[in-house]
Order: structure tokens, then sequence, then C-alpha cells
């Protein structure tokens, strides 16, 4: 019973920091622009308006509209209940392994993109069009990541991976490989932009434009964890540690700071991408994520080399 | 005896065919006869192939298990184009086509064609096999030329011409046998009872030359490649039923005249020699077959090229000399004169129903003519080889044979050939039997008597695949007997 | 004495070969005949057989009278004007049944065939008259050349029997002879039926049926 | 001498029963199916079809039962020769049922490809068959078992090609598959179900029996052949169905893919047989099964769904339809459950069967030494992209068929199928959840069938934890348990509802969808197919050398009428490939009809030739 109780937390858990991850973000980047921006809970400020909002559905919509956002919710959230963060030693890993995972976000994305159509706008269309083009181009990549990430362990359950002794060349390459994959898949600058609605560069945002009221805020808080279980497994990958076996109080609250502070890099390295990196044309997406795919490789040259 | 009857009757329904007037009633007559000889050839089989008796009488009349197989052969085709014939002579005659007189004179013709044809496998003397031989040439090139039609003409010309060319060369090469008998001191005799006992000693040298004027001279009476000009042009302009009986059976006699010839030679000269022969040949008509067939317009010389290339399959079946083999390229005999007279029956009605013979402006054949074009469609599907149907049993008799002697050239070249005509026929039955009728043409039936004719032919393609299982011992008894006796 | 008849019956295949009109093309095959007569006499005076008596008997009466008879006839019947159409002129032609000549000569040589030079004479004589009514068969226009090319062919092949090997068994004889009759009546009457249609009978314009 | 008489006609192995298994769970359905497909309700007026006369539907019931029997006849074959008298039997019977409406001419086109195609790959299977009777003198399966060990390698290398070849033909591998995106769609929808299904996969029935259990593998550049043709097959297969607009077409085209994935489990096995890895092999040749029986199940339901499209409008260009979802709800529903599983889509079988696919190729990796470690890493990753591909198709295909507003009146006209057909649609729908979540319990049984194939002794080999969890390699702390994945789906589902009723207090209010303030939002603006797969035709234009035009029609200089667009992908293996083979024999059957110009002279020369010519070399025979 204490398993199903420890997935609770770690799903509270996840709901509560990934909002903050992305008003971090945002900060960042506005004062890397030498402004005030928002402040960092902004998007807590967001969802509960959004919660407390009415909610208008398009005439040509079907049940399909209507029933996505729960979908997205549900496949993202049991997505983030395999990742090892809080339970010990192993997590809810009956569920599925790192492969499930890449077929568990592709469910909700298959609903959001269905949604996208469903309304009969042609931002929808055309914002699905693009998810899916860049989706289906991003999975090969992820799977050479997790190839690379798991070849040492010889098993591609999460939990193997971070148990396992350093090997730096490899988790660094496939660090960076996923760290482009996260910058496509969390809808980032050089493949969508979130804040605009300009038709020309929107992807994610395409989708969920006939969305309003409470249907919206559970699928931006779905996106949120989404983005927040991605920087978890780059900094999984990039920062090995192995799960503190002892529960004694100094070593926890150690592990902790430093979960924490791992994210925090991650975030703030997307911050810096993001400003710095102007956003590419649409088929120029796809070189882009055929870079990551032979940065893949490379990361899978190295671990086979076991180095 | 059953061999009076089945040379005896055709030779009387000949005179009766000039006497009696009313065409209708004499087509029934002829098909009764037909059935008569189709009795007694089977019970000649009876006593030739299971009770293993040679029936030999008056010295000229030699029967062994092979003749009595091909006399079989004849009489079933030659029932099936009587029966065919009663419709298809009534049809013509309503339109005009022949006169009354015109039908009486075919079926004098008729048969004429079909005694000389039994005399064939029944004659003993060599000598007197290359005149049966000349004479169905003579008889069928009146029939060819039966519609008096420029094309007919020309048709039935180069038939005689080209054949009697051919036949000349054979006569050369029996006499060149029996020379090599006098020079080696037996009494001169051209029977081949007598010569095959004695064929060892005969010379070398001659035995080969004369072969090689009877392979070509036969070869040209059996459609072999480079000798087959003239078959397309005749089979395409003769009378339906006539067709049938050229294509299905005519070509066979002269396989088997190739096939005494032949067992003399492998006694004298060895295997390898006829066995070379014979291969190169029937690839060669493959070949050629396979190229006209791909790219052919008519419907009737579509037929009569695959008639070539079935030719090349029961050559290159004698010359791989295994008894599986031989008992295949028998089978074949049998399976090919029955499905090709089968499809000719089909050409017939369609031609006749469309009176056009470019298949591109035949369509939706299906339609229009419902019995017939299933039936073609299915003989299609016979023609080239599909399981179901018979043709698919001897042509993998002769596969397996090719490979188990490991002639992996033949067997390769085989394979593909069948599959380019296989595609072909497809190609070109596939436009003609589906489709819209075209404007101006209305469904129309077929005589009943033409729908018996098919139904009787189709029984045997389905059922003699199967019947393999049970005559299977007695054809590779025959098919080694063959060779080796 | 055979050797005589040998070398007449080769001049007069050769005399066909350079003929440019029918009615000599059918005098030339009627000689050919009564030669061929006089060959299978010597044969049977030597073999001592009466059959072959009687098969130059028939040879004499079917092939120096009643053919050569019934073509003219049927020249005469057909108005097209008399010359054959030579695809090859005749000098030509002449040096192709040299060549033809002396291929059978080289060809019986190395085959083997015949015990003394006689024979191989008589058999490279039989075997050239065969090549050369081929060639005539193929390199002439009308129909008639195609018939007499035949007649000639089957003429090296009776001489090829009586000369060698003696002739073949008598029954066989005669239905061959009664063969080579019929054949020619049917072809006569074919020739008569294209000139009715075509109202020609050059062969090389027979040709509708292509492919 | 002559033992060409079979002494044992079928036999039940359990290879055979699981076929005949896969051959029944589609082929009753899609019969339920054809009651309803040829009842005159089934086609309202609007839509203009072939009507079936009375006599066309019996002959079409009486090819059924015959194509199911031959079907299920090739799988239990006993005798080699049995197997192709039967093989051929089934193409042909298939051959009527694709030109089967036979006044459509490309129905005819079609069939003729069809049966041309087939039979050059039976050519093939005869030559293989033939080479090894040379050898073992028997046809009959187990005597070939045991003589083919005698044989030479190099002679099992040419005999393993030819049996390739054949099989792959059948299969649609991709060389060789230019026929099935023809002849699939022209069939009856219940048919190109039960071909697309059921009989396609006799192929890898063909392949699993004639290479693993009878020839035996023991060279390892067997399975990477396979492997790499699979892989091409499925980018092939899934890279053409982007691009097509006709449903049954599309299809038919991710049947191509789907084989490549099964040839990959397959082909992974023989590779694993061949290093002699018994544990990796029965596992990869599970997860090839599995994904034959599930794209059997799903790929059945998809074509059914694709026929009641076409009954209930009429046509099958997806660029006409649109909202169908609200016409015709089952349909749309079943449809979207096919799409969802074929996409590899979680609790359903298609991601199962995908996963057990890339687990076996990554414990592949993880076993292997070598370079070989990086093409099986590359080989899963390419099979991932294919999964992401098949999603993107399938949203195009749901989305654009069923969802947002009709695009014409036939669309508009469109109403739900009788009961028959969505009684067949619904049972295959209900199988391919079944067979997603009880993954566990299929598992054991496909363990004991391919123990029985590859002769592998399984006894000490679990693949599952219990009945509902999958574990793939014991001790590594590899889990799957989709019924388990479905509850936690459903409860947090649920848990969303919950929030999302208890926060709002108002209800939804229904508006029209946002127009950008000015002008009515109507079919004309929805995103059409070509568009939606616009951006995968530049990714992946260096194949499909896709062709592009756009032409303005002016009223007058300054006003422009109407615009048009026209694009289209070039059929890269037909252009290629085929058509240049075949216009090289047809110029060479021309070139050969000039032997027959007429002339008798040419004719009598001919024979004069050969006589001299034989003469000549006559003691050369």
């Amino acid at each position: 019973m204490n398993k199903i109780f420890f997935i609770l937390i770690q799903l509270v858990f996840f709901i509560a920091v990934a909002p903050l991850l992305s008003g971090l973000i945002s900060k960042i980047k506005n004062s890397l622009r030498m402004r005030k921006g928002q402040s960092i809970l902004q998007p807590y400020y967001n969802l509960a308006k959004l919660f407390s909002k009415g909610e208008v559905v398009s005439a040509t919509a079907s049940w399909v509209f209507r029933i996505t956002p729960f979908i997205v919710i549900a496949s993202t959230l049991c997505a983030a209940s395999l990742i090892p963060v809080f339970i010990f030693p192993a997590s809810l890993n009956y569920l599925g392994d790192f492969l499930a995972l890449i077929f568990i976000l592709a469910l909700g994305r298959f609903f959001l993109a269905l949604a996208g159509l469903d309304t009969g706008s042609s931002f929808g269309g055309m914002g699905s069009s693009r998810e899916m083009f860049i989706s289906s181009l991003v999975e090969p990549v992820l799977c050479l990541v997790i190839f690379s990430v798991s070849l040492r362990s010889g098993s591609t359950s999460l939990a193997a991976f971070s148990a396992v002794g350093a090997a730096p060349v490899t988790f660094i390459i496939a660090g960076a490989a996923l760290f482009l994959i996260t910058l496509a898949e969390t809808s980032r600058i050089p493949v969508d932009n979130q804040e605009t609605h300009l038709e020309l560069t929107m992807v994610h945002e395409a989708m969920i434009l006939e969305y309003s009221g409470r249907s919206l805020a559970l699928i931006e808080m779905a996106s949120y964890v989404k983005q927040m279980i991605f920087f978890l497994l780059i900094a999984q990958i990039v920062f090995p540690v192995s799960l503190p076996v002892s529960v004694n109080p100094l070593q926890v609250i150690f592990w902790a700071i430093w979960f924490l502070a791992r994210l925090a890099i991650v975030a703030i390295s997307v911050a810096v991408v993001e400003v710095s990196v102007a956003k590419m044309r649409l088929f120029r997406v796809a070189d882009f994520l055929g870079f990551a795919f032979v940065l893949g490789i490379i990361a899978g040259i190295c671990a086979i080399l076991g180095v | 005896m059953p061999i009076f009857f089945i040379l005896g009757i055709p030779f009387l329904l000949a005179l009766a065919a000039l006497a009696i007037r009313r065409q209708r009633a004499f087509g029934v007559i002829n098909s009764i006869g037909y059935l008569a000889i189709l009795c007694s050839s089977v019970f000649l089989l009876r006593q030739a192939v299971f009770l293993k008796k040679e029936i030999a009488c008056f010295g000229f009349i030699y029967l062994d298990a092979l003749s009595a197989f091909f006399i079989f052969v004849i009489s079933v085709v030659s029932f099936a184009a009587a029966l065919y014939s009663i419709g298809y002579i009534r049809r013509d005659i309503e339109r005009g086509a022949i006169s009354e007189k015109k039908a009486g004179i075919y079926y004098f013709l008729f048969n004429l064609f079909c005694c000389a044809m039994f005399f064939v496998p029944a004659v003993n003397n060599l000598g007197m096999l290359w005149v049966a031989i000349e004479m169905t040439t003579l008889i069928s090139a009146f029939l060819v030329g039966f519609y008096n039609k420029k094309e007919s003409v020309e048709a039935a010309w180069k038939y005689i011409i080209i054949c009697s060319v051919g036949i000349v060369f054979a006569l050369l090469g029996t006499i060149l046998f029996s020379y090599a008998f006098s020079i080696s001191g037996l009494t001169k005799s051209l029977n081949w009872s007598d010569m095959v006992p004695v064929a060892h000693i005969l010379d070398k040298n001659i035995l080969k030359a004369a072969f090689i004027f009877i392979l070509v001279g036969y070869g040209t009476k059996a459609g072999l490649a480079p000798m087959h000009t003239w078959l397309p042009d005749a089979h395409s302009q003769a009378v339906a039923p006539i067709s049938a009986l050229l294509s299905g059976v005519l070509l066979k006699t002269a396989i088997y005249a190739i096939l005494r010839f032949g067992i003399i030679v492998i006694k004298g000269v060895g295997f390898a020699y006829f066995a070379h022969l014979m291969i190169l040949l029937g690839v060669v008509s493959l070949v050629v077959s396979s190229g006209f067939i791909l790219v052919q317009k008519d419907l009737k010389r579509l037929l009569a090229y695959s008639s070539i290339e079935h030719i090349g399959i029961i050559s290159i079946g004698f010359g791989l000399g295994a008894p599986l083999a031989i008992a295949g390229a028998l089978f074949h005999i049998f399976n090919h004169a029955v499905t090709k007279s089968f499809m000719f029956f089909g050409a017939g009605n369609i031609v006749g129903v469309y009176r056009e013979h470019n298949m591109n402006s035949i369509r939706g054949v299906i339609k229009a003519l419902p019995f017939t074009g299933i039936m073609a469609l299915l003989g299609c599907f016979a023609l080239t080889g599909l399981p179901p149907f018979s043709i698919f049993f001897s042509e993998i008799m002769i596969i397996i044979a090719a490979f188990a002697n490991g002639s992996y050239l033949v067997a390769g070249l085989l394979l593909l050939f069948l599959a380019v005509i296989f595609a072909a026929f497809i190609h070109h039955f596939g436009t003609m039997l589906f489709g819209n009728i075209p404007k101006g043409m209305s469904v129309s039936g077929e005589p009943l008597s033409g729908k018996i004719a098919f139904l009787f032919l189709f029984f045997l393609i389905c059922v003699s695949g199967a019947a393999l299982i049970y005559a299977g011992k007695d054809l590779i008894w025959v098919a080694q007997r063959l060779f080796q006796s | 004495m055979q050797v005589m008849i040998l070398f007449a019956v080769l001049v007069l295949t050769y005399l066909m070969v350079i003929a440019k009109r029918v009615p000599a093309l059918i005098r030339s095959f009627r000689f050919q005949s009564f030669f061929l007569f006089l060959a299978t006499l010597l044969a049977a005076f030597k073999e001592k057989q009466v059959e072959l008596y009687f098969v130059s008997g028939l040879i004499i009466l079917v092939k120096v009278f009643l053919i050569p008879h019934f073509l003219d006839l049927m020249a005469r019947k057909i108005k097209v004007d008399e010359n054959l159409g030579l695809l090859v002129n005749s000098q030509l032609s002449l040096l192709a049944a040299l060549l033809l000549t002396y291929s059978s000569w080289a060809l019986s040589r190395n085959l083997g065939f015949g015990q003394g030079p006689l024979q191989l004479a008589a058999v490279s004589v039989a075997f050239s008259v065969i090549f050369i009514g081929a060639f005539l068969m193929i390199s002439r226009i009308r129909a008639f050349t195609q018939v007499v090319g035949i007649l000639t062919m089957e003429n090296g092949i009776f001489l090829f029997a009586s000369a060698v090997s003696g002739g073949m068994p008598f029954l066989v004889e005669i239905a061959v002879f009664f063969d080579v009759f019929i054949s020619v009546i049917i072809m006569g009457v074919f020739v008569y039926r294209i000139n009715k249609l075509f109202t020609h009978i050059d062969v090389n314009k027979l040709s509708q049926l292509k492919g | 001498m002559l033992n060409l008489f079979p002494k044992q006609f079928f036999l039940f192995d359990p290879l055979a029963l699981f076929f005949l298994a896969v051959i029944f769970i589609v082929s009753l359905p899609s019969a339920i199916y054809a009651i309803g497909y040829f009842s005159p309700k089934a086609n309202p007026p609007a839509a203009e079809r072939g009507e079936y006369s009375p006599g066309k539907i019996t002959l079409s019931w009486f090819l059924l039962v015959i194509f199911i029997l031959s079907m299920a006849a090739v799988v239990t074959a006993a005798n080699a020769l049995i197997f192709l008298i039967v093989w051929e039997i089934m193409s042909l019977v298939s051959y009527f049922l694709v030109v089967f409406d036979t006044t459509h001419e490309k129905s005819i086109r079609a069939g003729a490809i069809y049966i041309i195609m087939t039979h050059i790959g039976t050519a093939f299977l005869i030559a293989a068959f033939m080479m090894m009777y040379r050898h073992a003198h028997t046809f009959d399966f187990f005597a070939l078992k045991n003589a083919c060990q005698s044989i030479p390698p190099q002679i099992k290398n040419l005999i393993f090609l030819l049996l390739l070849v054949g099989f792959g033909t059948k299969a649609g591998i991709v060389p060789l598959h230019i026929w099935l995106p023809y002849a699939h769609p022209q069939a009856p929808s219940h048919i190109s179900s039960i071909m697309s299904g059921v009989m396609i996969k006799t192929a890898i029935y063909g392949i699993i029996r004639f290479v693993i259990f009878v020839l035996g593998v023991n060279s390892s550049w067997w399975g990477i052949l396979i492997l790499i043709l699979a892989l091409i097959s499925c980018l092939v297969g899934v890279i053409y169905a982007l691009m097509e607009h006709d449903l049954k077409r599309l299809l038919a085209y991710h049947s191509v893919e789907n084989i490549g994935i099964i040839l990959l489990g397959v082909g992974l096995s023989m590779f694993f047989i061949s290093l002699n890895l018994p544990y990796l092999a029965v596992f990869s040749l599970i997860a090839g099964l599995y994904h034959l029986v599930n794209h059997a199940i799903f790929k059945g339901l998809l074509f059914l769904c694709a026929g009641s499209v076409y009954k209930a409008t009429g046509t099958r260009d997806i660029e006409k339809l649109g909202g169908l979802i609200k016409k015709m709800p089952q349909t749309a529903l079943y449809f979207l459950i096919g799409a969802m599983a074929i996409s590899a889509l979680p609790p359903l079988n298609g991601f199962v069967s995908e996963w057990l696919t890339l687990q076996a190729f990554f414990l592949g990796a993880f076993k292997v030494t070598g370079g070989v470690k990086l093409f099986l890493g590359v080989c899963a990753s390419l099979l991932a992209l294919t999964g992401g591909l098949a999603a993107a198709c399938f949203v195009k295909a749901f989305g654009i068929t069923f969802l947002a507003l009709p695009r014409s009146n036939h669309a508009k006209a469109a109403q739900e199928v009788p009961l028959a057909m969505r009684a067949g649609m619904f049972f295959l729908a209900l199988l391919t959840v079944i067979f997603g979540l009880s993954a566990a319990l299929i598992m054991k049984l496909l363990a004991r069938i391919t123990g029985s194939v590859t002769g592998i002794d399984i006894s000490n080999m679990g693949f599952s934890l219990n009945n509902f969890i999958l574990q793939p390699q014991a001790g590594k702390g590899i889990y799957l348990s989709p019924a388990l994945l479905a509850l936690v789906l459903i409860a947090l589902g649920i848990a969303g509802f919950a929030v999302y009723r208890l926060t709002g207090r108002k209800k939804a209010v229904i508006f029209n969808t946002w127009d950008c303030g000015y002008y009515k939002v109507d079919a004309r603006n929805e995103y059409t197919a070509t568009a939606f797969s616009k951006p995968l035709r530049i990714a992946f234009s260096f194949f499909l050398l896709p062709y592009r035009k756009t032409q303005k029609i002016r009223e007058s200089f300054y006003h422009v009428k109407s615009f048009t667009y026209e694009t289209h992908t070039t059929p890269v293996f037909r252009k290629y490939a085929y058509e240049p083979l075949v216009g090289l024999v047809m110029r060479a059957a021309k070139f050969m009809r000039r032997i027959q110009p007429g002339s008798i002279h040419l004719y009598l020369l001919y024979i004069f030739v050969t006589v001299l010519l034989l003469i000549i070399f006559m003691n050369k025979f």
C-alpha cells in the first residue's frame, strides 16, 4: 500500500513544481533581456484564473475534442509516475520502462493532434500537422538516447541506468541529444515559440487554440508536467546520482537540494538557449532533428566503446 | 477387333457425308460415330496398356502402348470437334458464310482428315507412316482454305508448301534409314518392329544424318521452332473445330513420328544425341513462342503460338529422358490436346459473335457470352498451368525431372518463359473478357451441342489431374518401356 | 553407264536453275524425270528385282507424261505472263547451284556415304538435286516454281533411292508415287484459286498474315 | 524412385494451429460484415456504387469460402507439392475476388498485376522446392528437414534466396510490393480485410516454415538481409502511406509497413539462431508472431471501417470526406481504436507487440558484440521512426475523414451502416483491446509455438511474471503490464475529470469556431490531407521526388479568379525498376515479331538453313 501512497506524493510534487519551472525560465529569459518580466508564480496565477473561467466549446467539435484534455493529463501524469524520483528503491516500474515512456507520451500527443483537427479551423490543422511532423522525427532520437544510456546497465528500466557508475562522454553526448529533443518537444524557441499566437510560428499553441477555461488549464498543466519530465531525464543523464540508500535526514536533505539544483541548471540552460537563438523555419527543423539523430548515434558509438 | 472400327468408321462417315443432304442430321450421326470410335479406342487402350499386349495384324497394322495412347488422344479430340461442329456449322449456314452443300464437303473432309490421322499411329511400316502424314497435310490444306477468302487461301498455300518441303526432307530421312539398313546386309524392310531389335548394328553416321532430316521434316509438321512459320497462319484461318484438331492432335502425330524414329536412333547412337537435339529445338520454340505471345493482337494466332510453346515443353520433356519426364511429356500431350481444343472452341464462339480477330476491339466477353466467357477464363488459367487444372501437373512432372537430373539451365528457362507467357495471357484475356459490352451487342447464348463439347473437355481438364494418381503407374510403365525397349 | 545418267541429271538440273520461263522449266523437268527413269531401269537391271521395272514404268507414266502435261495445261489456263520472276538472276543462281553441288559432295564424303567412288558420286548428285530443288523454291516468285521445286526434290530422293539403295519396299514406292501425284493436283487447284482471287500468282505478294 | 504420392497430406503442429486461429479470427467477422455489405439497404441512393446482382452475391460467398479453405490448407499442408498446389489455388481465387466488379477498368489492371507478380513469386518457390527435392527425393516436410542438413552451404544460400524472393512477392516486401497497393483496395472491403489481414501472413508462415523449420538457419547474413529488407519495407510503406489520399490504398501501404515490422521480429530470431542465443531467438520470434496476429486484427478492423465509409459515402478519397463522426459514430469509434492500435498507443495490442520488438532489439544489442550492436540500435531507432510516422499518418486519416465539417455532399449524406457490418467491426475492436490487455497470457502461448518451430527447449524461459506483467529478461527489472497501464490511465483520467467537474460551476457554452472575427468558418478552410502531409513530403523529398505545379487563373491583369495547386509524388519503384524492365521485354518481343514477316521464301529459307546447320554441327550433339 505504501507504494501507492508514494506515487500520490510524487504526482502532487510534479503538479506543484512543474509550473514553477516555467515561471523560472520566463523570469530568466526576461532578466537576460534586461526586462523585469512576469513573476515566477505567473503560471500558477494563469492556472487559477483558467480554472475559474467559463468554457466555450466549438459547434463543429465532437466528443474527441471534449475527452482529449483528460487523456492528455492522464497520459502525462502516468509518464510522470514512471520517473524514479521519490520512490525508493524502484518506482512503479511494473507499469513499463523507458521505452514505454515514449509510447505513453505519444498517446497524449495523438489525441491532442486529433483535437486540433476536430475544430475545423485551419490553425488547429496547421498545429497538429506540424506537431506530428516534429514528434515523428523526435522518436528515433529518443530511442537512440535510451539505447546509448541503457547499454551499460544492460536494461532499459528507468531505475537501472541511474544506479550505474559514470560514463562521462556517453552521458554528456546523450544528454546533449536529449536537450535538443526537449527543445523540440516542449515547444521552445528554435523549434516553436510558446509566447506568440502568430500562425507562422506556433505549433503546440495552435492545437490548443480552441480550448478555453478548465480544459485549457488541464492541458497547460499537462505540458508543464511533460516539460518537467524531460528536464528530470536530462538532469539524471548529465548528472547521474544514485538514489540515497540510508534514510538519515542529513543525506536526504543534501540529496533533495542537489536534486532541485540539477533541475534549475537545466532550466537556466534552456532559458539561455531560448534567448540566444532565433526561431527556425519549419522545414529546417528536419535538419535540426537530423543533427540530434547524429548526436544520438555518436552517443551510441561511445557507449559501445564503453568510454 | 477395335482397330477396324477406329479406321473404318471415319471412312464410312466420309462417304455418308457426301450422300446425306440434310446437314443437321448428319452432324448428329457424325458425333455418334466418333463416340463409338472413342469407346473402341478406350477398349484398345485397356488392351494395349493395362494388359500390356501388342496387337499386330496383316503385318501392316502394329499397335503397342504408345500408338494406343495416341489413338486415344486423337479420338477424344475428334469426338469433341465433331460435337462442336454441329452447332458451329449450323450457325455458319444460318449466317450464310457457307452453303448446305459446302457443309457436306466440310464433313467429308473432316472424316477423311480423322481417318488419315488414325492411320498414322496404326501403321507399322515407316514408309506408310510418311504417306499417312502426307495425306493429313493434303486433306487439311482444303480445310484451312475452306472459306475461300484471301487470307485463308494464302494460309492454305503456305501450309501446303512448307509442310510438303518438310515432309520431303522426312522422306529423305526415311530413305536414309532404309539405306543404313541395306548396307548392313539385313533384309530390306521399313517395318518398325523389325528395325528396333537390330538398331544397334546400324552405321552410326548415317543414323545421325537420317535423324536430323527426320527431325527437321516431321518437326515442320509438329511446329518446332525454326520450322513453325506455317502454324499461326494455318490455325488462325481454319474453321474453329478444325483448328482445334490441327492444334490439338495433328502436331502430336508428327511428334509420334519423331518418337518412332527417336527410339531407333537412341538404340543405335545412344541417348545423348536424341536428348540434346530435342531440348535445343524445345527451348528455341519456347523462346520464339513467348516473344510472339507477348505482342500478339490476333486471338487465334495467340492460341497457335501457345501450341508451339506447349510442343516445345513436350520436346523438352522427351529430351530430359528420365521416366518421370517422359511420363510428364506423354501426359502433357493429352492435357494440351484437350485444353487447346477447349480454348479454340471458346475462340471460335467469341470470333463468331464479335466477327473480329483483333483482341483490342473485343471487350466484355463475360457479359456478352456468359457461358463462353467463364469457360474461356478458366481455360486461360488451365492453359497457363495453374494448379486445379491438369496442365499444371504435367508441367510440374517435367520441371521435377529437369531439376532431379541437374539440368538447372533448362529448368530455369522453362520456369522463366512459363511465367512470361502467363503474364501475357492474363494481360490479353483480362482486357478481353472483362469490361462492358461494346455498343450494339446483345447477350447471346451458344448452341447446346457446343455446350456439351465444352463441358466434356472441361471435365477432362479438371479430372485428369486427379486421375494421374490412379493411372500414374501405367503412364510410368509406358514411359519406361518407351526408351528402354 | 550410270555416271552418264547422273551427269545428265545434274546438267538438266542446272538447266532448270537458269530457266527464265515456265515452259522451259517444265520441259527440263520432263527430261530430268526421263533420265531418272533410265537410272531406275539400270538399278532394276543390276538388282534383278521385278518390282523395280514396274516402278520405272510408273516413273515414265507419272513423272514424264502425266505431271508435266498437267502443269502445261495449268500454265495455259492461267493467262499470267510466262516469266518466272527471279529473285536471284540466273547467273547468280547458277553459281549457287554449283556451290550447292560442291557442298553436297563434301557432305556425303565426310558422312561416309557410299562404298565406292561411283556410289559416292550418285549420293552427291542426289543430294545436290534435292538442295537445288529447295533453292529453286526459295529464289523464284511465281507459284509454279514452288510446285516444280518440290517435284525436283522428290526426283532427287527417288534418284538416291534407286541409284544407291535399290529403292524402297514395293508397296511404299507405289504409295509415295500416288501421294506425289495427289499433291501436285492439289497444289494445282490452289494455284488456280490464288490466280482467281488475287489475279496474280506472285507468292511474295501473299504476305497479309504477319506477326 | 517415384514417391511423388504424398504419405501425409496435412499436419497440425502448433505453428499451423496458430495460423489457423489467425485465419479464423479475421475471416469470421469479415463474413458477418459481408452479410451487411451485400444487403441492399446498405447503400443509400445517394452513394453511386456497382450494385450486386443476387447471382454475383452467391458467387462472392462461394469464392469467399474457397478462399478461406485454401488459406487454411496452405498453413496446414504437410507436403511441399500440396503446399504449392494450394498456394496457387489461393492466389487464383483471390484474383477472382480482386477482379470482382469486372466493369471497373482499374480493378482489371490491378488483378492482372497481382496475379502476374504472385505467379512469378511462385515460379521462384517451385525452383526452391525442386532444388530441395533434388537432395531429399521427397516432398514431405519432416523428410526434407533431415535431408536439408546434408545440403552444401552455397546451395542452401541459393535456396534461401529463392524462398525469400518467392515469399517476398506474396508478403509485399519492398522491392516486390508493387501489386499490394493496387490489388487490396479493388476487392470488396471484407475481402481486402482478409487479404491484408491474413493472406500476406501466409507468406510469413512460408518463410518461418521453410527457412527456420525445414532449411535450418546456419549463416548469419540471412537474418541481417531480412532485417535490412524489413526496415526498408517499414520506412517506404509508411512514407507512401502518408502521401496517400485513397483510404484503402493508405491501409494497403500500411500492410507493407507492418509486414516489415513482423519480418523485423522474424529476421532477428533467424540472426540469433545463427549466433545460437536460444533465449533471444525465441523472444524475438514471439514478438514477430505477436505483431502478426495483432496486425491481422487491427488491419482487418481498419479495412472493414474503410469499407463502411465507402458504403456510406460512395467514395474512398479522404479529401472529399469529413465530419463522419457525427453521422457514423460507431464506425468512427472502431476506426479510432484501430488507428490507436496501429500507431502503437499504450493500452492496445499494437503497442505491446511493437514494444516487444524494440525490447528484442535492445536485449539483442546488449548480448551481441562489436559493430552489430550499433546496427541493432539504429534498427530500433528506425522502427521507432516508423511508429512515429504511422501515428502521424493515422492522425491524418482519422482526422481528415471523421472530424470537423463534411467537405462534400457525399459526406453530408452519409448515414450509419447496417447492424451486421457494425457487429463485424465491434468483434474485431473488442479483440484489439483484449489482445492488448491479456499480453502475458498470449506470451506463454506463443512461447510454446516458437519452441516447437525453432526446436529450442523453452521450459526454463519465463516471459511473464504473472498473468499481467511481461518480463522480457528476468532479473533486469524490465517490466510492462498493459493491464496495469490501462488501469492507471483510466484512474488518472477520472481524477482529471473530477477536478474539471469540481472547479467550475458554469456549463460550457457552444459557439462556432474562432473565425478571426469577420468571416463564417465552413468546410473549405479546414486543413486537407495534402496540406497535412506537406511537411513530411518536404522532409522525405529526396525519396519521394515530389512534383508541384501552381497556376493563377486571371480574370484580368489585376484580378486573380482562381488558384490551382497540383502536387503528386513519383512512384519510384514503378518508374525506375518495373517500367524499364517491362519496356525491355516488350521491345525484345517486338524485335522477335520481325522473324514472321509473311514472305514464304523466308520461311523456306529457315527450314533449309536449319537442315544445313544441324548437318554441319551434327557431331557436336
